[in-house]
């Protein structure tokens, strides 16, 4: 896959950085749909999504692409902890964005993020310091 | 009356260390051990020969056999499957893990160890332990089900 | 022989339960050593019998304890019962052996499974019943096919004189479609599937702890007992007359067929009910068939 | 009639805790619903709270069965950031660990598969044969389960005695090729039970992004070995089987195949094997910045991602487990199966549920 292709379809203007584990490449703004829809045409598979605290308020979100045996990472912050969902482009999407809400309590704009590791009565963002889980059976 | 009393007795003993079966239950645990545990069923270790059984049901069930730091998740079922075992029956902690949660101690979602739900009885340390290791935690815990209150037919209490 | 003699003796309680506890026995045992296992000893269904007997079983709603205290006490009463009717020996063969009252007699057993896992309110229970139910369905028509076909082939319905009369190519014939029913009459693999553990766990059983599956337990045996002895007491037309001697050779027919229903067991999978059903009505019934047209016209 | 059946958290087909729902109508599903998260234990949380080497004894623990794969991922993914490369013998080392560790899981795996098909007796066959592929193990780490082999830069262990490894994968080959594949192919119960069960279409199973053999016996060639070659694999030659049609049927001959081919990687690895050095080095800081790795486990492709703000314990790490994405793909392979395909359908794709929650 030509990066110089992805840079003018996506319209980024940071160059990325090559290593030997692959493509890093950081976008303020990125149109997640975009990107998502435009590599999946490209046969790109979705490998996961990683979520870093970002300061307080904010997560930064990589997502970790295989294409065609050649990885590629593109991240990008959240915006008020939110973001749009690429569920819909990109169903491998479904279950690592329902983990990251019960984790970081990112919300995924255009879709519902039932829980998936934590209970439904359990607040979301665990890994958010110090956001207790409810101390039942701990007594 | 007193001699026939105390020949039932034994014999009821003796028949529960010849036939104790058991329930596995994994709360949380990485596999490791519960893929040793199964392993005693296989050719090399065999449990069988011990009148050994691996069963579905908690109810059928005489000795469980419990794995993992106990999760939040995993509690509540923990607790009900250990209330749906008939008397007499014992508990066996498989692993580091029930015992005191093991490298997992300081997280969040572990509520463990065991033995704040339920009594434990036997505890096979290891991670995991070698099979001849829970091997040798399941006899003990025969043993400790043939001290148990011996009761007659249907329940009734006899000693 | 006396009634009494059939049923508390010999077929009966006094031969039945040891019998089938050595079946059973057998069953696993032979299991073990196919899979290079040492497997258990023999007293192993006797001390699991007791064990479960002393259990103190957890408290049910008042008033159900009676439906688990009698419904295995039936069926156990009801196959003990099939078994007297056996041809065994010549001389109790006179008064009874009715084959329509075995039949009757062998299909209260399953008959009392399904009512138990209904009982259960369990999903696993119910799911367990309902598969018991359409096996006993699809078995019973190769099942009494088969025994028609004796019947007509012997001119009687009289177990006794079935097994002496019956003619050699249609006793074969039936004899081996009715040993195709037996696996599933037992719940053996291939047809383990009302009591399939890794799908809904012991099916009808699941709930029942205690004495209340100790009591089905014993029952179990001595349906081993009953239908293993159906065929072994079918199979040979000769009777030495010697009741003792006429006694061992039935027992150790029976046992004979217990090692091959065990290693058809231990070499294949488990079907799913369809896949049963399907080979009862097209191989079970096809054969059942075969003996009954073989009957008509030879 | 319809009912919902529930399948777990505690059932004799499952190893661990998990959940399935299905709504059946008869004896046919309609629609499944999965759970999971009763093994959760918050590992990468735990993991930022500790130094870089503590972190391999807690990632190994992630997963029993393929505990190797987890920290052999995230010591490369380490040597990534710290820029380094260990010594030729340690990744042969690795390499034959990892291998054998296939071995084991996906003998393990056709064990259990055996065991939900009602087959006891291939069941223990198996078993049986795992007990050759522990022995291996335990004569290269001293462990049988956890073998704490990988270290940052090396491993802990030397591997002092190819011969007996030699025989031993030579025993296991026979043994796969002599009685698992036959039984699994021409067993006409195990046939009528496997063929045609649960198929996952070669378009679901790319666009559920489904990695390893579960991609890979829907007709997805994608091997990380392959792909992407790490550690030495580029060194050996060794095929991928793929299979198209599927199935459960072809989900058990695509790890048959690979045990296999997993042995004879070993074989060509005990040749080559040099002579040298092949201890870690001792790492207490990570430099800043991040890296991630990605190996081939027996289940599929294991991701791992590291971040570092130059401190003693890393910043975040993330694990990304081929269960992981396989599971989703369970849903769309249970539509219009049957009960009892069920739990045969979910263990097809090997699902490790502690790897799935961590």
């Amino acid at each position: 896959m030509n990066v110089e292709e992805i840079r003018q379809t996506l319209g980024i203007e940071t160059p990325p950085s090559q290593r030997t584990d692959g493509i890093w490449w950081h976008i303020a703004g990125l149109n997640v749909c975009h990107m998502a829809q435009y590599l999946i045409q490209n046969e790109a598979r979705l490998i996961t999504i990683t979520a870093i605290p970002d300061g307080k308020s904010e997560c930064r979100l990589i997502y970790h692409w295989d294409c065609q045996g050649q990885l590629l990472h593109l991240s990008t912050l959240t915006q008020g902890r939110k973001i749009d969902s690429v569920a819909a482009i990109c169903p491998a999407a479904d279950w690592i964005e329902r983990e990251i809400h019960d984790l970081f309590g990112v919300i995924f704009n255009g879709r519902e993020t039932s829980p998936l590791v934590l209970r439904a009565s359990d607040p979301s963002g665990l890994f958010l310091a110090n956001i207790p889980l409810d101390e039942e059976g701990k007594e | 009356m007193e001699a026939k009393l105390s020949f039932f007795v034994h014999l009821v003993r003796y028949a529960r260390g010849r036939s104790p079966w058991l329930f596995h239950l994994n709360c949380g645990g990485c596999n490791g051990c519960d893929i040793e545990f199964l392993a005693c069923l296989t050719p090399r270790y065999d449990v069988e020969q011990l009148g050994i059984r691996l069963e579905g049901s908690p109810r059928h069930a005489d000795i469980l056999c419990v794995s993992g730091p106990v999760t939040r998740n995993t509690q509540a079922a923990l607790q009900t499957i250990y209330a749906q075992m008939p008397a007499p029956k014992v508990v066996v902690a498989i692993g580091s893990c029930p015992a005191s949660g093991n490298v997992f101690a300081d997280s969040p979602s572990v509520v463990g160890p065991l033995e704040k739900f339920i009594p434990v009885d036997v505890y096979v340390p290891g991670c995991p332990p070698r099979p001849n290791a829970i091997l040798e935690g399941i006899a003990n815990a025969i043993e400790q089900l043939k001290t148990k209150p011996v009761t007659g037919i249907g329940g009734k209490s006899h000693a | 022989m006396p009634s009494w003699f059939a049923l508390l003796i010999f077929p009966g309680f006094l031969y039945a339960v040891p019998m089938g506890w050595l079946m059973l026995w057998l069953e696993r045992k032979i299991l073990a050593r196919l899979q290079s296992r040492i497997g258990p000893p023999f007293y192993q269904p006797f001390f699991d019998f007791i064990k479960l007997m002393t259990k103190e079983p957890l408290r049910r709603a008042s008033g159900e304890d009676i439906f688990y205290l009698l419904l295995p006490l039936l069926a156990l009463g009801a196959t003990v019962g099939s078994l007297t009717l056996l041809p065994i020996l010549p001389s109790s063969a006179s008064a009874v052996g009715d084959l329509v009252l075995f039949v009757a007699l062998v299909e209260v057993a399953p008959i009392c499974l399904v009512l138990l896992g209904f009982l259960s309110r369990s999903i696993f229970g119910q799911v367990g019943a309902i598969r018991e139910a359409t096996l006993t369905i699809a078995t019973n028509l190769p099942f009494i096919t088969a025994l028609i076909a004796l019947a007509y082939a012997s001119g009687s319905l009289r177990l006794m004189e079935i097994a002496s009369n019956a003619p050699l190519a249609t006793r074969a014939i039936a004899l081996l479609a009715l040993l195709f029913c037996l696996p599933i009459k037992l719940r053996l693999n291939p047809f383990s599937v009302a009591n399939a553990e890794q799908e809904i766990y012991q099916g009808a059983l699941t709930e029942l702890d205690g004495w209340r599956l100790g009591l089905w337990e014993l029952t179990h045996a001595v349906e081993w007992v009953a239908l293993s002895g159906l065929i072994a007491s079918l199979a040979v037309p000769w009777r030495s007359g010697q009741a003792i001697l006429d006694a061992i050779l039935f027992a150790l027919l029976s046992l004979v067929l217990v090692v091959v229903l065990t290693v058809i067991a231990g070499a294949t999978a488990r079907l799913k009910l369809l896949q049963a059903s399907r080979f009862y009505w097209r191989w079970g019934f096809g054969l059942a068939l075969l003996a009954l047209v073989v009957s008509l016209f030879l | 009639m319809s009912y919902t059946i529930p399948i777990g958290p505690y059932h004799p087909a499952l190893e661990e805790p998990y959940k399935l729902e299905l709504e059946c109508e008869g004896e046919n599903v309609r629609e499944a619903h999965l759970q999971i998260g009763f093994n959760f234990r918050a590992i990468e949380l735990i993991a930022q709270s500790r130094n870089i080497i503590q972190n391999i004894a807690l990632f190994e623990r992630v997963c029993g069965i393929c505990s190797n794969v987890h920290t052999l991922t995230y010591c490369l993914a380490l040597e990534n950031l710290l820029g380094i490369e260990p010594s030729l013998r340690a990744q042969y080392i690795r390499v034959i660990v990892a291998e054998l560790e296939r071995l084991h899981s996906h003998i393990l795996w056709a064990g259990a598969a055996a065991h939900i098909l009602g087959f006891q007796t291939l069941f223990m066959t198996c078993f049986r044969l795992r007990e050759v592929v522990m022995d291996l193990l335990e004569t290269i780490s001293g462990n049988r389960v956890n073998y704490a082999m990988n270290a940052i830069g090396g491993v802990n262990r030397d591997l002092t005695d190819p011969q007996t490894i030699r025989d031993g994968v030579r025993q296991i080959q026979k043994a796969v090729e002599g009685q698992l594949l036959p039984i699994f192919t021409n067993d006409p119960t195990v046939r009528a039970r496997c063929a045609g069960v649960g198929i996952l279409t070669k378009a679901n199973a790319i666009a559920w992004g489904a990695v390893g053999p579960t991609a890979r016996a829907s007709g997805v060639a994608q091997d990380i070995r392959q792909a992407q070659p790490y550690l030495v694999y580029d060194r050996f030659e060794f095929s991928v089987p793929v299979q198209e049609s599927g199935d459960v049927l072809a989900r058990i001959l695509v790890r048959a195949l690979e045990m296999v081919e997993s042995c004879q990687i070993i074989e060509q690895a005990l040749e080559q094997m040099p002579s040298g050095q092949w201890k870690g080095q001792l790492f207490v800081e990570l430099p800043p910045g991040e890296a991630v790795a990605r190996i081939e486990a027996p289940r599929g492709e294991v991701f791992y991602y590291i971040a570092s703000d130059g401190s003693e314990k890393p910043l975040r790490v993330k694990v990304r487990t081929p269960s992981f994405v396989n599971m989703p793909t369970v849903r769309l392979m249970l539509k219009g199966a049957t009960l009892a395909d069920a739990p045969l359908i979910q263990a097809s794709i090997d699902p490790c549920y502690s790897c799935t929650d961590r």
